[in-house]
């Protein structure tokens, strides 16, 4: 607790915002300046975020870099920030795609530049705030704040459909989004119970929410679950995502899949399980049979794309799937491995996101069937997309295993009671949940290494022509920073486990006091095979 | 023993790796030959060295943690090492066999534009291979076992531009990740009975019977995968699509005999589950026969080689299966050795033939590639046991130990206790396996024969020469290694060499106590040198030197239905495609039209949007735009209003 | 005796007529007139009230003339409508030379 | 009682005059009713004790706004055929009808028991110089100063916005 660092977090999320402004005042027409202004500032950004990082302590309970104004006393919200480890992590996430983000398509958007440059500053400040904010107005200001430039760099600088992309993804937030702030304001009617003023300071609420009487807290839960659902996005809410990924330009893109998709599950760990923690408790096995669903569903809605950017967003659905499992497993490794599996996400899908960009920069398609044999003229560029491929796939040693394993061995040793079943009688829960999620390992392998053959592999198709150009520096310098952290976090993550450690404990403690008392399952609750003679 | 050295036993390969594939593209050739070769050396060294210091008393094992890799709530999983004498042995046998693979490879792949890569891959596998006998715990052994199949992956697919060689390599990926799937559940069974990933803690807890089953089984899963066994055999002939030195060193020696070493490292709960070890005694037996008979029919070099290698994996379950947990690893030694040595040699038949692969074009090739042809007779010698040396006493001690074994006699078919034993197990394996021998003798001389006796059947164009001195260096070494390696499977008690003695104690029991003798061990002997010879004996009558190709014709006069079959694999191929791979990406996308498409996204997204809008528009009709309509309305309104709030009340 | 009913009844009156003229009628100007027929009627009620106040007022309070007032403003906004109204009429009858209010429906899209 | 008599004069020209003014086609007739009917109508305010609002009726109203009602017609001139005939549609029916039933309702209630006579003061009565053109304007200069001088920018805005709109090009 305290004021260590001074208003260190406020300036990192505010410089973006005063980036924007500073574009603003540039004169128009001068587009590598207003790009130039952008990239400076996110890299200022990204610099200022680092001893965040570093001052950060894994080990002290509690919000750090935590500051408190008034605001509006009498309505009782103000400006209350801080971060836990979960929402560390994913500042640091969201500060380096930054850069990579402004820098990825600076070739690719020449026209409005400026407004461009204004939008993508503005939604970092905007996703920066989201996970800062300890006060639930702020939160939602941010959190609806997102949403305009998001709408604006998909219906603005998309693709054919962008309109249609644009708008579906701007209702079907919405609609999620309003329902929470019902909820928000009934937690703010409520938070006079204690005695106090009403207040929309997320600590004081947070106090109060857990002993609500049941029925409350799942009206509540569940008002704020659609909203984070939505935006995950959990089956079967998932439809606005491949539209706005396939129509956004390849920055939105990388924003949409690296930071934003994770704002529903910080959400979930945040906002919907902690306040309630009895509804949460009540609902695991529901999101996370969600969840599993997701992972094969949205796997196998990969196999049957033909369109590049849109198979991988599916495979973020399937993704997606993989934190929702590991939350609603509750268990300590599960629990660590999401909030892991969120930060690989938005590397690993983010690289992807970048790299497609560079295909469709380079051939102009995003027509699977139009690939083929791109390995011999960019080397280079299939040498990472397989590398980030492999990331995405889970494969040990780089950052994807460490989170799907936590997850897949969490929930497979959570103790979430039992499903009677047809056939198989009385099964665990968290056994056939975990069960059903690893074969997501599989189909992952199928979908991600078929795109990686259709497009890199085999004979040069149409797209292949000679001379097209391997990676430039500047795409270096964007894809190198994502490879790095595939790589480091794979062989090393302990620093990272250890952010989360301590939020992940006490949102266990909090939804499932009564772990201890529930028995792991043990051979007793598995089947028993036929043929067993003792 | 704690130690500080062993991690440099897998990370000089890796640095290797790592500096081919980024520097190896611009620094000149002989620098990448000397790095992949000069770590692989060392490896070989350091682990020698450790090897030899460590298997000087009974009973010492090296270990080395070398760093925390993860560890949340009650899961701690180390990157730890360990140097016993199971891993020591095998550590030699791949840096050994693996540096003289590499040596050969120096030769093979020297054209090759990618030969950066190729080292690149190699050192890589090389690194994962070690990381997976090395680990301590079954995470670190999934990471070199995922390892290994990314890089054969990666090497199948070497020459990617060739689709059906980049499918190859993708097809074996996701076979073996099938297996993966399994052997990760078996990673959390076993983590949740115990609390513990490493062998040590799992070893000191002892596990339900359902629990040891379980774990057990779905391990073997990920055996089936990754060492090619039915049902999930089918990707390695088809990773033949790779360079042969690859095929020999991933494909032969020791990638594929991976599930064999993981199941006699995890002997301790194997003989906790002896339904599982019965299973994997019969796959193994069944794989061994499957694989055999379609290796008779065959014409590609590599696939007679392939098909041999799924059979004799099937010889090393079988072993493990009943029990005699040093008898499989010792064959798996063996056959490292002369397997390598005849995917060596084939290499250095396809190399001499500038590419060609087939068996009916080849024959008389002793002529030309002398000691090719001598290499590859001795490595054919020792997996068809015509004489004694290594192969035939290793493949011998495992059928012995299926006959002879008390494993299977107290489990029963039905969960009735009373109900029929499984004891005729082990005979009936040892029949299946004997024939198996005398099959694998058949097809392994027809191969030799056709490709070096008879007449040269090839085009004119084409002369068939010698390879380099770099690439029959390694076949002789490989060659004299598959013979003098019979003195680890010497059937002399207290032998010091003797594989089984040397890994006394390593290996649990299984249960139902010592085996039985059902045969005097040199009857079994006598058996299988007959049988040998007389596998011989049809070859030599089918495909002796002056008849050429025209065994095959007599053969598929004589059963033409059966050889069609067998030349098409069983149809097995196939029927997978129909029945999985076909269902699988159809039932996709009639997924996705349906659900995602049709009643997600139509039905309820755009629906919920039309019925909006359908709302709108009936709400349209009444902003007709003319303003006296308003007015009507509103003094409508106003008037229901004033009889509301004042006539009413 | 004449009482604060009836003038109340006769500002009732008028604001029908107003009001039925305003529905009814097509041409513009006498819709227009009839919007002042109805600001009449208002008027008369306000002094109506401000004559017979329903609250008893204190002797000579500021707030006694407030119903005048009220009346006052109304007929500079009635005189401001009537112009701008007129105008309107004007400008549309240049356009679609018709005075006929049914006849300017463009609000419709 | 003498209040009695013009009140009902007044009161029955006045409801005839709007009802020309309603009911006739010709806007010229119309307009000329409405001069008649705010002239009879400043008579009630006289009644009502409203003596500067109603010499503000006359000046304002039956002065300033009825020229202004005829000099757009004159400008229009409007021919017989532009004229168009009435048309009775439902809608015209039911919104009429709806007036009808409501001022018949309201003054039915207000005829009723519904105002409670007894407490009235009349102003008029008890207050001398009530309505006189000082006391209103002691209340419009001193009490509402401020909307008194709003006004006069309305009305400004009112005359440029008539100019900007009727000329269509400036």
């Amino acid at each position: 607790m305290g004021f260590e660092g001074g208003p260190l977090l406020s300036l990192v999320i505010f410089l973006p915002l005063l980036g924007a402004v500073v574009v603003l005042f540039l004169p128009r027409g001068e587009g590598g300046l207003h790009k130039g202004t952008a990239l400076v500032t996110s890299i200022v950004t990204f610099l200022f975020s680092i001893p965040l990082w570093l001052r950060f302590k894994p080990q002290v309970r509690g919000w750090q870099f935590e500051q408190k104004a008034d605001w509006a006393p009498s309505l009782g919200f103000g400006y209350h920030i801080g971060l836990d480890g979960v929402a560390l992590l994913l500042v640091m996430l969201t500060t380096l795609l930054g850069p990579i983000v402004v820098l990825s398509s600076w070739k690719y958007i020449q026209d409005r530049v400026k407004e461009y440059s204004i939008a993508l500053l503005v939604l970092e400040t905007a996703m920066i705030g989201t996970l800062a904010a300890l006060d639930l107005v702020l939160f939602y200001v941010f959190w609806e704040a997102m949403l305009i430039p998001m709408y604006l760099l998909v219906g603005l600088w998309g693709s054919e459909r962008r309109i249609y992309a644009a708008v579906k993804f701007f209702l079907f937030t919405f609609v999620g989004s309003v329902l929470m702030l019902v909820a928000i304001f009934w937690l703010w009617s409520d938070s006079s119970r204690a005695g106090g003023a009403r207040t929309f300071d997320y600590v004081s609420i947070a106090q109060l929410s857990g002993a609500l009487p049941l029925q409350a807290q799942r009206w509540l839960f569940w008002a704020f679950a659609l909203a984070f659902a939505i935006k995950v996005p959990i089956w079967p809410l998932h439809t606005w995502l491949p539209d706005a990924h396939t129509e956004a330009p390849a920055s939105g893109s990388i924003l949409l899949a690296g930071v934003m998709l994770k704002m529903g599950t910080f959400g979930f760990i945040r906002y919907a399980m902690p306040l309630f923690p009895q509804a949460a408790l009540d609902a695991a096995p529901v999101i996370g049979a969600l969840g599993v669903t997701g992972i094969v569903y949205g796997s196998l809605m990969c196999m049957a794309q033909t369109d590049m950017k849109r198979l991988i967003a599916y495979s973020s659905v399937a993704h997606l799937g993989f934190v929702m499992l590991g939350l609603s497993a509750l268990s300590p490794e599960a629990v660590n491995g999401a909030v892991l599996q969120m930060v690989n996400h938005g590397v690993s899908t983010g690289a992807l996101f970048l790299l497609v960009g560079y295909l469709y920069e380079r051939t102009h398609t995003r027509d699977l069937a139009a690939y083929g044999g791109l390995a011999k003229v960019t080397p280079a560029l299939a040498a990472v997309f397989v590398v980030v491929t492999l990331s995405s796939i889970g494969l040990p040693g780089t950052n994807g295993f460490i989170g799907e394993f936590l997850i897949l061995l969490g929930t497979f040793v959570a103790p979430m009671g039992t499903w009677s079943l047809p056939l198989l009688g009385s099964v665990s829960k968290g056994v056939l949940l975990s069960v059903i999620g690893s074969t997501g390992v599989i189909l992952g392998a199928v979908y991600m290494l078929w795109l990686v053959q259709r497009v890199f592999f085999g004979p040069m198709r149409k797209a292949a022509t000679h001379g097209l150009p391997d990676l430039s520096i500047r795409e270096w310098l964007c894809v190198a920073p994502l490879l790095a952290a595939i790589i480091v976090i794979g062989a090393y993550p302990m620093p990272f486990l250890a952010a989360s450690q301590i939020p992940a404990n006490d949102l266990i403690a909090r939804v499932r006091p009564r772990a201890a008392l529930l028995p792991r399952p043990q051979g007793a609750q598995l089947m028993v095979p036929p043929g067993d003679a003792r | 023993m704690e130690v500080g050295w062993l991690y440099l036993i897998p990370l000089l390969p890796l640095l290797g790796a790592a500096f081919n594939g980024l520097a190896g593209r611009w620094v000149p050739k002989s620098w990448v030959y000397t790095v992949a070769l000069v770590v692989v050396l060392l490896s070989f060294l350091i682990g020698f060295a450790g090897f030899v210091q460590m298997s000087g008393e009974e009973g010492t094992q090296f270990h080395e943690t070398v760093y925390t890799w993860f560890a949340v709530g009650s899961l701690h999983v180390d990157l730890a090492l360990s140097l016993d004498r199971l891993s020591g042995a095998l550590v030699l046998v791949i840096t050994g066999v693996g540096f003289l693979i590499h040596l050969y490879s120096v030769g093979y792949i020297d054209e090759d534009p990618g030969y950066w890569r190729y080292f690149a891959y190699l050192n890589l596998f090389v690194a994962a291979m070690l990381l997976l006998v090395l680990g301590d715990n079954l995470v670190a052994m999934f990471v070199g076992w995922e390892g290994v199949g990314l890089c054969s992956y990666l090497l199948i697919g070497f020459w990617f531009d060739d689709d059906a060689k980049a499918y190859a390599g993708r097809k074996a990926f996701i076979v073996n990740r099938i297996g993966d799937f399994g052997f990760l559940i078996g990673i959390f069974i076993l983590f949740n009975a115990t609390g513990h990933v490493d062998f040590a803690g799992m070893r000191a807890s002892p596990l339900p019977y359902a629990v040891a089953m379980w774990a057990a089984g779905l391990l073997f899963l990920g055996a089936t995968g990754k060492s090619a066994q039915l049902p999930l055999y089918i990707w390695l002939p088809d990773a033949m699509a790779g360079p042969t030195p690859v095929s020999a060193l991933i494909h032969a020696a020791t990638m594929v005999t991976a599930g064999v070493y993981m199941i006699a490292r995890l002997s301790f709960l194997y003989v906790q589950a002896p339904g599982i070890l019965a299973l994997v005694a019969l796959i193994g037996c069944l794989t061994a026969f499957w694989g055999a008979i379609i290796g008779t029919a065959q014409n590609d070099i590599k696939k007679v080689l392939a098909y041999s290698t799924v059979s004799q994996l099937g010889y090393m379950f079988i072993g493990v299966g009943v029990g005699a947990f040093f008898a499989g690893t010792a064959h798996l030694i063996t056959h490292a050795f002369f397997k390598a040595c005849l995917f060596l040699g084939s290499g250095a038949v396809i190399h001499g033939l500038h590419g060609e692969q087939d068996i009916a074009k080849m024959g008389g090739l002793k002529k030309y590639m002398p000691h090719t042809a001598i290499t590859f007779a001795i490595a054919t010698v020792a997996i068809t046991g015509v004489l004694p040396i290594s192969g035939f006493f290793s493949k011998d001690e495992i059928l012995a130990q299926a006959l002879n074994t008390s494993a299977f006699k107290f489990l029963t078919l039905t969960p009735d206790p009373t109900g029929p034993r499984l004891g005729f197990l082990g005979p009936l394996i040892y029949v299946l396996g004997t024939v198996t021998a005398g099959i694998t003798s058949f097809y392994m001389w027809r191969c030799y024969l056709l490709t070096f006796h008879g007449n040269y059947r090839g085009p004119e164009d084409v002369h068939p020469h010698e390879s380099p001195a770099v690439m029959t260096l390694p076949l002789w070494v490989l060659a004299i290694l598959s013979v003098v390696g019979v003195v680890l499977v010497l059937p002399i008690h207290d032998f010091p060499w003797s594989w089984e003695h040397f890994t006394d104690g390593l290996f649990a029991h299984a249960r139902g106590g010592a085996p039985g003798e059902y045969l005097p061990p040199l009857v079994t002997y006598g058996i299988a040198v007959v049988v040998a010879w007389v596998g011989f004996a049809g070859a030599w009558t089918l495909y002796k030197p002056a008849r050429n190709i025209a065994g095959d014709v007599a053969f598929e006069r004589a059963t033409p239905r059966l050889r069609r079959a067998l030349v098409n694999k069983l149809y097995v191929d196939e029927i997978y495609d129909v029945v999985v791979v076909r269902t699988v990406w159809r039932g996709a996308r009639l997924l996705w039209r349906v659900v995602d498409a049709a009643i997600i996204d139509g039905l309820l997204v755009n629906g919920s949007a039309q019925l909006v809008a359908a709302i709108g528009a009936l709400g349209r009709r009444f902003q007709n735009g003319n303003v006296q309509r308003y007015a009507a309305v509103t003094a409508l309104g106003v008037a229901a209003l004033v009889y509301l709030l004042l006539v009413r009340t | 005796m004449v009482g604060p009913v009836h003038y109340l009844v006769l500002a009732a009156i008028l604001f029908a007529l107003g009001a039925a003229g305003v529905v009814i009628r097509r041409n513009a100007i006498i819709v227009l007139m009839s919007i002042e027929i109805m600001l009449n009627a208002v008027n008369l009620s306000f002094l109506a009230f401000s004559r017979f106040p329903l609250v008893p007022v204190a002797p000579m309070q500021a707030g006694i003339y407030a119903g005048q007032v009220a009346v006052f403003f109304v007929i500079a906004v009635a005189a401001a409508e009537a112009a701008v109204g007129l105008a309107i009429v004007i400008a549309v009858f240049r356009s679609r030379t018709s005075v006929h209010v049914d006849e300017f429906d463009t609000l419709k899209l | 009682m003498t209040e009695s008599v013009f009140f009902w004069i007044f009161a029955v020209l006045t409801v005839l005059l709007a009802a020309q003014v309603v009911l006739r086609r010709n806007p010229v007739h119309a307009a000329v009713s409405l001069v008649g009917a705010f002239f009879f109508l400043s008579g009630i305010y006289l009644l009502l004790a409203a003596q500067l609002i109603a010499i503000l009726q006359v000046m304002v109203y039956a002065g300033a706004v009825m020229v202004l009602f005829v000099f757009v017609i004159m400008l229009l001139n409007l021919k017989e055929e532009e004229m168009g005939h009435e048309r009775l549609t439902a809608w015209k029916i039911i919104g009429g009808a709806s007036i009808v039933v409501t001022t018949g309702l309201i003054a039915y209630l207000a005829l009723g028991n519904a105002y409670p006579t007894g407490l009235l003061r009349d102003m008029a009565r008890t207050q001398p110089g009530f309505g006189s053109v000082k006391g209103v304007g002691q209340a419009l200069y001193i009490a509402s100063v401020l909307p008194f001088e709003v006004t006069s920018l309305l009305l400004t805005i009112a005359v440029v916005g008539a100019v900007v709109v009727a000329k269509g090009k400036i």
